[in-house]
């Protein structure tokens, strides 16, 4: 594990550094709440409901029986859950997902929905509820959706976009990017490949499932504690979808045990408070496993065609990809993020990508870590791998010649500033697993990976206690220790030690709106409103030091946490150190805080390469990760063994999902797979140490110069695998995930054919 | 000024690849856009972001145009 | 529902009998309650077998070895004597779950879910495992192959319960060994499994054996034509060929979420051909 | 309904609580006893987050009924740190950056603890194999590993010391 800094000019004195995090002691000790950890006197338990249809017109729900059952406080169902929204469409979704109105759309949609007095009252309740059901054709598969005659998932649905149309259709959206004239970039090539591929939909697979405690009052105000990624999006959707007013609902983020993207729009919050308000109790609500994977929002399952012409010499000349991901039962922009992020890598004159998004009856896709990229990227980095061997180029020369860097347009529009994809590729390039020896069987492969990073709003407040201890507030869930780094941003900028910071996640009452943490915002965004809030109580500071000495405030400067007097007429006087001022702030003026509020733009695209070897048993398709790489441009580290945290977990889904992970879906429409005994997420032995290269591209566009980090590592591994498996055992696997019966046919096939 | 136009965004301006729009800010530039195509209106509410220069702005409407800067409308998009 | 746990056989059996409803037994609980949770049954009484003491402890002796029925997979694994004369059979059945799973499930649970995919089950088939069933009229032997009859589905009486598994003393050269196929390295059903344990005569020719697969039918199969194409061989590569296709022609599996039928078929040739060639080494072949 | 009054041991507390005969441990101890830091990732012992001991024997706490732990001994996580010292895996955790969501760590621990209780001086590979029961999607496994290696050498350093401070002692003692 090594960072190479050298791309960065700016110094620190404790970024940068490997502080224990903050509630590291709650979580070693069991102590640390999460969703499912809180109680209120009173609470009911929730369960729902669940269509085991993949479409099904609802014709009646009969509740009679289950009302009447005693410690029944409450049922509902989309009767109790009016359109309040006026038909604003991705609300009604949102509202239509977390319980069917008149049709269920998938199996495992939520129909109705209970409050009992326990947990064996409400299972009784549930079976007690009789729904009459008209089963209709469904589809699932994301080609056969895009046909003419397959069964429509959402009657209002047309399709926009370029081209449009005005029939009743699957497909949702079709987006195009690119530039430059693609035939002719083909007609100019020496060599043309053209291939299709095919994934299979994945899980994030966060370990706790979705949990809330709500507490809704016939006053109208409420409470919602919940596992999310972005309480204040969670309140704002369940007040809306609710009528409630936004400030009188508070919402708190409980710790979150995993989210992924899974958990950044609500799902059955809004159910548990509409129960509650129903029976005027609390009410706890939390999903089984099997309610996680039927009922919350994977990823896309896709089906993508690529063709890359090239010179002899290596320059491409033209890129098109057609990308076709199925959004579940709910439109959504899936496809058209396949297509922003299909040749992002790439310097190309000619490049075009037409994306499709297409109705099918499952889940309501969720975003899943650098959402929608994955696919692409094994798409196209499988074809470049294909092209790099018909010219009998190096796969890594080949893309470095290729690759994008400052003053590209980049395929999806604008033109990037600094970037760090070649840097990247050079790394690799460089590193010892390139050079290390192989075995039969065995191969290596090699992929690269883009993701955009987002900022959006912000909000943070520090205050500064009378010991000269600071607190610090964010409304940005902690999902992966950015408490720690954004007490270290806090403490460099202040000039104070770590240890003196407390970072806490305010709830919806403490502090202003903040985005949800997803697009790799967390650290990005709340350290850029921390710097500034900072800044605020740095000059608040100065000001407490003028008066104190009774000098002008210009005459101030804030220097390694303390306030110097500048100047040759004030040089007998004593800097103040924070601690100093803060003890004298309730004489000079009260409390000292500093705040910030912002539109966090400005954030850096980043991008990774991945090395991996790989051992195949030819005789039962088996593949074992043997030994894995990441390099990925993080922008600037705050705290390493959280980006190298980072960057293995990204490594580890995208493994997973290569090799093992999928949603299998029988012919009633039926997911066979809802658990993690069939749904194969990597266990502990099914991994090597993954090793990383942290490299520091600053982003212009932030202080410190960080980018996110989070979610572009998740890109490159499907191809990187599918790259290392075609050189160990020769075939080319064109549908992940690559499990050993589909490697295993496709080696017979390949002896089939000689 | 040349405004670039992609993904769904062209459907709403006929189809094409770039529109010419004078504004010196970002919200100049959306009153003019729904102005001169009312389509695009429903994607405006959707979000659109607007890339000046390479960076990438999604809320930021006060966000002033550089003379010559390069303005590439995009679709506003999420993570994970 | 009504939890009972009983220190004798007897009292098992007798709660068992009198049981008006849905009566279950309780060993490792690692399938049992996963089913009681999805709420796939309903049980009216649940006998917990794990206070009787007749069930708590592996015995050795001269016909072989005892295996109580509430012993852990995880107390097999940790019996060096067991694990000499039976490696195959022990790693079968530490191969079931993680480390959590290990300290509850046994062998006897294993066999009583009766699924086709149990791991402990052909090792024990290819031993000549035996299971002693008590019933409210008395004690039977039965063979392990005899006891589950399809998916689910097993030729326990009302009342019956079996307190122990037996295995038989090795005598002379032999091993026995099992492998089974899981796309992950831990944690999986098996796809697909064989199991193979086998005597060595003079010279190094295996004198008998007995071969046996998994998850590739409703029950696990035993192939006698596996057994004649390696019987009098030293396990050389035309015999290997001929046990390989013996056991492809013997599977009659389904497809599903966990593998295909060409799969399935083709991994348990692959596997039986090991799982041969590691019990001929432990043989000292 | 009729509950189920069990007497038993958790953490080295006397403990008697009531439980219905089908609800299982995990259960009793977040809902009943109030120790939540096991957790339900899966309720099917396939994630390994509510692991426990019985007896010191490793468990999942999903996979128990609560009626079976009537006169045995029950060790949480709640149960690993003496006092106020953290055990050395728990520290070792943090130091290493073993966690991430923090969900799967209450299960690791455990897990690891029976492990090194078990073989204090394990290879990578039977960590691996040791904590396959315990699911984390977090970190990929990496830093969890290197935290259990270190918690292992810091044991195996306070083992040496303790020997010899006994060795000193008896020497003492026969003189």
């Amino acid at each position: 594990m090594t960072t190479d800094p050298s791309f960065t000019n700016q110094t620190f004195k404790i970024i940068g550094t490997r502080v224990p995090r903050p509630d590291g002691l709650d979580k070693v000790t069991g102590r640390a709440r999460y969703g499912a950890d809180a109680s209120a006197a009173g609470q009911l338990v929730g369960l729902i409901l669940r269509s085991p249809h993949a479409h099904a017109q609802i014709k009646k729900i009969d509740i009679s029986k289950a009302e009447k059952l005693p410690g029944v406080k409450a049922i509902i169902t989309s009767d109790d859950l009016p359109d309040l929204v006026k038909g604003k469409r991705d609300m009604l979704d949102i509202l239509e997902n977390c319980m069917a109105r008149g049709r269920a759309l998938y199996d495992g949609h939520a129909v109705a929905a209970v409050a009992a007095i326990d947990a064996e009252t409400a299972r009784q309740a549930l079976k007690l509820i009789k729904v009459e059901y008209k089963v209709l054709p469904h589809v699932t598969d994301v080609d056969e959706a895009m046909q003419d005659n397959a069964p429509v998932v959402q009657s209002w649905v047309r399709t926009t976009g370029n081209p449009e149309s005005n029939k009743p259709t699957n497909v949702c959206q079709v987006s195009q990017f690119g530039h430059g004239d693609i035939e002719a970039g083909f007609a100019e090539a020496d060599v043309i490949i053209e291939r299709s591929y095919k994934t299979e939909q994945t899980h994030q697979g966060y370990i706790e499932p979705h949990a809330c405690l709500a507490s809704v009052g016939p006053d109208g105000q409420g409470e919602l504690w919940v596992t999310t990624q972005g309480h204040y999006t969670f309140r704002t959707q369940c007040a809306q979808l609710l009528g409630m007013d936004i400030a009188k609902l508070k919402v708190t983020s409980s710790e979150i045990g995993g989210g992924f993207g899974g958990k950044t729009h609500v799902w059955m919050e809004p159910i548990a408070l509409a129960l509650s308000r129903k029976a005027n109790r609390p009410v706890k609500l939390v999903l089984t496993r099997e309610e996680v994977f039927r009922g919350t929002g994977p990823t896309c399952s896709t089906s993508i065609d690529v063709k890359i012409g090239a010179k002899r010499d290596g320059r491409i000349t033209g890129a098109l990809a057609v990308l076709r991901y199925q959004d579940g039962a709910f439109p959504g922009i899936w496809g058209m993020l396949g297509g922003m992020t299909a040749w992002a890598c790439y310097d190309l004159p000619n490049v075009k990508a037409i994306a499709y998004d297409v109705l099918v009856n499952r889940p309501k896709v969720a975003a899943y870590r650098a959402p929608s990229a994955p696919m692409a990227a094994f798409a196209v980095e499988s074809t470049m791998d294909l092209v790099a061997h018909q010219i009998g180029m190096d796969p890594v020369d080949f893309r470095l010649l290729n690759a994008a860097k400052e003053g590209t347009r980049a395929s999806y529009g604008p033109t990037y500033g600094p970037i760090g994809i070649r840097a990247t590729l050079e790394a690799v390039k460089n590193h010892p697993q390139m050079k290390a020896k192989l075995g039969p069987n065995q191969g290596r492969g090699m992929a690269c990976g883009f993701w955009f990073n987002f900022g959006g709003q912000t909000c943070a407040t520090i205050n500064i206690g009378v010991d000269g201890t600071v607190n610090v507030s964010v409304g940005t869930v902690d999902v992966g220790g950015s408490r720690a780094s954004l007490s270290l941003i806090a403490a460099e900028e202040l000039g104070v030690s770590y240890e003196s910071v407390k970072c806490t996640i305010a709830d919806t009452a403490s502090l202003g709106h903040n985005d949800t943490t997803e697009g790799s915002r967390g650290t990005f965004s709340s350290g850029m409103a921390i710097i500034f809030a900072a800044r605020n109580a740095v000059n608040e500071l100065r000001a407490r030091a003028a008066k104190t000495w009774d000098i002008p405030v210009e005459e101030v400067e804030w220097k390694d946490g303390q306030a110097c007097a500048i100047g040759m007429q004030h040089n007998n006087l004593e800097p103040l150190s924070l601690a100093k001022i803060a003890a004298k702030s309730p004489r000079t003026g009260g409390p000292i805080a500093g705040h910030n509020e912002t539109v966090a733009d400005g954030a850096g695209v980043s991008f990774a390469s991945h090395i991996c070897d790989v051992e195949v048993d030819p005789e039962t398709g088996a593949t074992k990760v043997l030994r894995y790489t990441v390099i990925q441009d993080a922008g600037k580290a705050i705290h390493p063994d959280y980006v190298e945290g980072q960057f293995q977990g990204a490594a580890a889904q995208g493994i997973g999902w290569a090799l093992n992970e999928e949603y299998v879906y029988g012919k009633d429409g039926r997911l066979q797979n809802p658990g993690f005994l069939d749904y194969r997420i990597p266990v502990c032995s099914d991994l090597p140490f993954i090793d990383t290269k942290i490299l520091e591209i600053p982003n212009p566009g932030h202080p410190y110069g960080i980018r996110g980090v989070g979610e572009t590592s998740i890109v490159p591994p499907l191809a990187a695998i599918g790259n290392a498996v075609s050189n160990a055992v020769g075939v080319r696997m064109n549908h992940v995930p690559m499990s050993p019966p589909r490697i295993l046919k496709a080696i017979k096939a390949q002896r089939a054919a000689g | 000024m040349k405004i670039a136009v992609t993904g769904l965004l062209r459907g709403a301006v006929g189809g094409a690849a770039s529109i010419d729009i004078e504004a010196a800010t970002i919200r100049e530039l959306m009153n003019k856009l729904v102005e001169r195509y009312p389509q695009t209106e429903s994607h405006l509410d959707a979000g659109i972001a607007v890339a000046i220069n390479g960076e990438i702005f999604r809320d930021n409407w006060g966000e002033p145009i550089p003379v010559g800067a390069e303005v590439v409308l995009m679709p506003r998009i999420n993570g994970g | 529902m009504r939890y009972e746990a009983p220190t004798s056989t007897k009292d098992a059996v007798s709660l068992l009998s009198k049981a008006k409803g849905n009566a279950f037994v309780l060993a490792g609980g690692s399938d049992l309650l996963v089913r009681l949770k999805s709420g796939t049954i309903d049980p009216d009484l649940v006998v917990d077998i794990k206070r009787i003491p007749a069930m708590q402890s592996i015995s050795k002796s001269a016909s072989g070895f005892k295996i109580g029925a509430a012993v852990s997979c995880a107390q097999l694994g940790e019996n060096d004597a067991l694990k000499k004369a039976w490696p195959g059979v022990v790693e079968a059945a530490n191969l079931i779950g993680s480390d959590q799973i290990q300290s509850r499930c046994t062998v006897v649970g294993n066999l009583c879910n009766a699924s086709p995919a149990a791991d402990s089950v052909p090792a024990m088939v290819a031993a000549k495992a035996k299971a002693v069933v008590v019933g409210p009229k008395g004690r039977r032997t039965v063979a392990v192959e005899d006891v589950v009859t399809g998916p689910g589905k097993t030729s326990l009486k009302k009342g019956e319960v079996i307190e122990a598994i037996s295995l038989p003393a090795r005598k002379g050269k032999t091993g026995d060994a099992y492998l089974r196929f899981t796309p992950r390295t831990e944690m999986d059903i098996a796809v697909c499994s064989a199991a193979v344990s086998l005597t060595l005569g003079r010279g190094g020719v295996v004198d008998d054996a007995r071969v046996v697969l998994g998850a590739v039918g409703p029950t696990v199969i035993v192939v006698p034509a596996a057994r004649k194409a390696i019987v009098g061989t030293k396990l050389d590569d035309g015999a290997i060929a001929a046990l390989v296709a013996a056991c492809e022609a013997a599977c009659r599996p389904i497809d599903d979420k966990r593998g295909t039928i060409e799969f399935r078929t083709e991994v348990a040739g692959v596997l039986a051909k090991r799982a041969a060639r590691i019990a001929y080494q432990r043989a000292g072949g | 309904m009729s509950g189920v009054h069990v007497t038993t041991t958790i953490n080295g507390d006397a403990v008697e609580f009531v439980c219905q005969p089908g609800e299982v441990l995990l259960d009793v101890l977040r809902d009943r006893v109030g120790l939540t830091g096991a957790k339900e990732g899966c309720g099917t012992g396939d994630c390994g987050a509510c692991s426990v001991t019985v007896d010191d024997r490793l468990v999942c706490a999903c996979l128990v009924l609560g009626a079976e732990v009537e006169g045995r001994t029950v060790t949480t996580v709640e149960g690993m740190a003496s006092g106020g010292k953290l055990h050395a895996l728990q520290s070792k955790f943090i130091e290493h950056a073993a966690l991430q969501c923090g969900i799967c760590t209450p299960g690791f621990l455990v897990s690891a603890k029976a492990l090194l209780d078990r073989n204090p001086d394990p290879s990578e590979t039977q960590i691996r194999y040791a904590l396959a029961g315990n699911l984390c999607r977090c970190t990929g496994y990496d830093k969890i590993v290197r935290a259990v290696q270190a918690a292992a050498k810091e044991l195996a350093v306070d083992a040496t010391k303790a020997a010899k401070k006994s060795a000193k002692k008896a020497v003492k003692k026969s003189a």
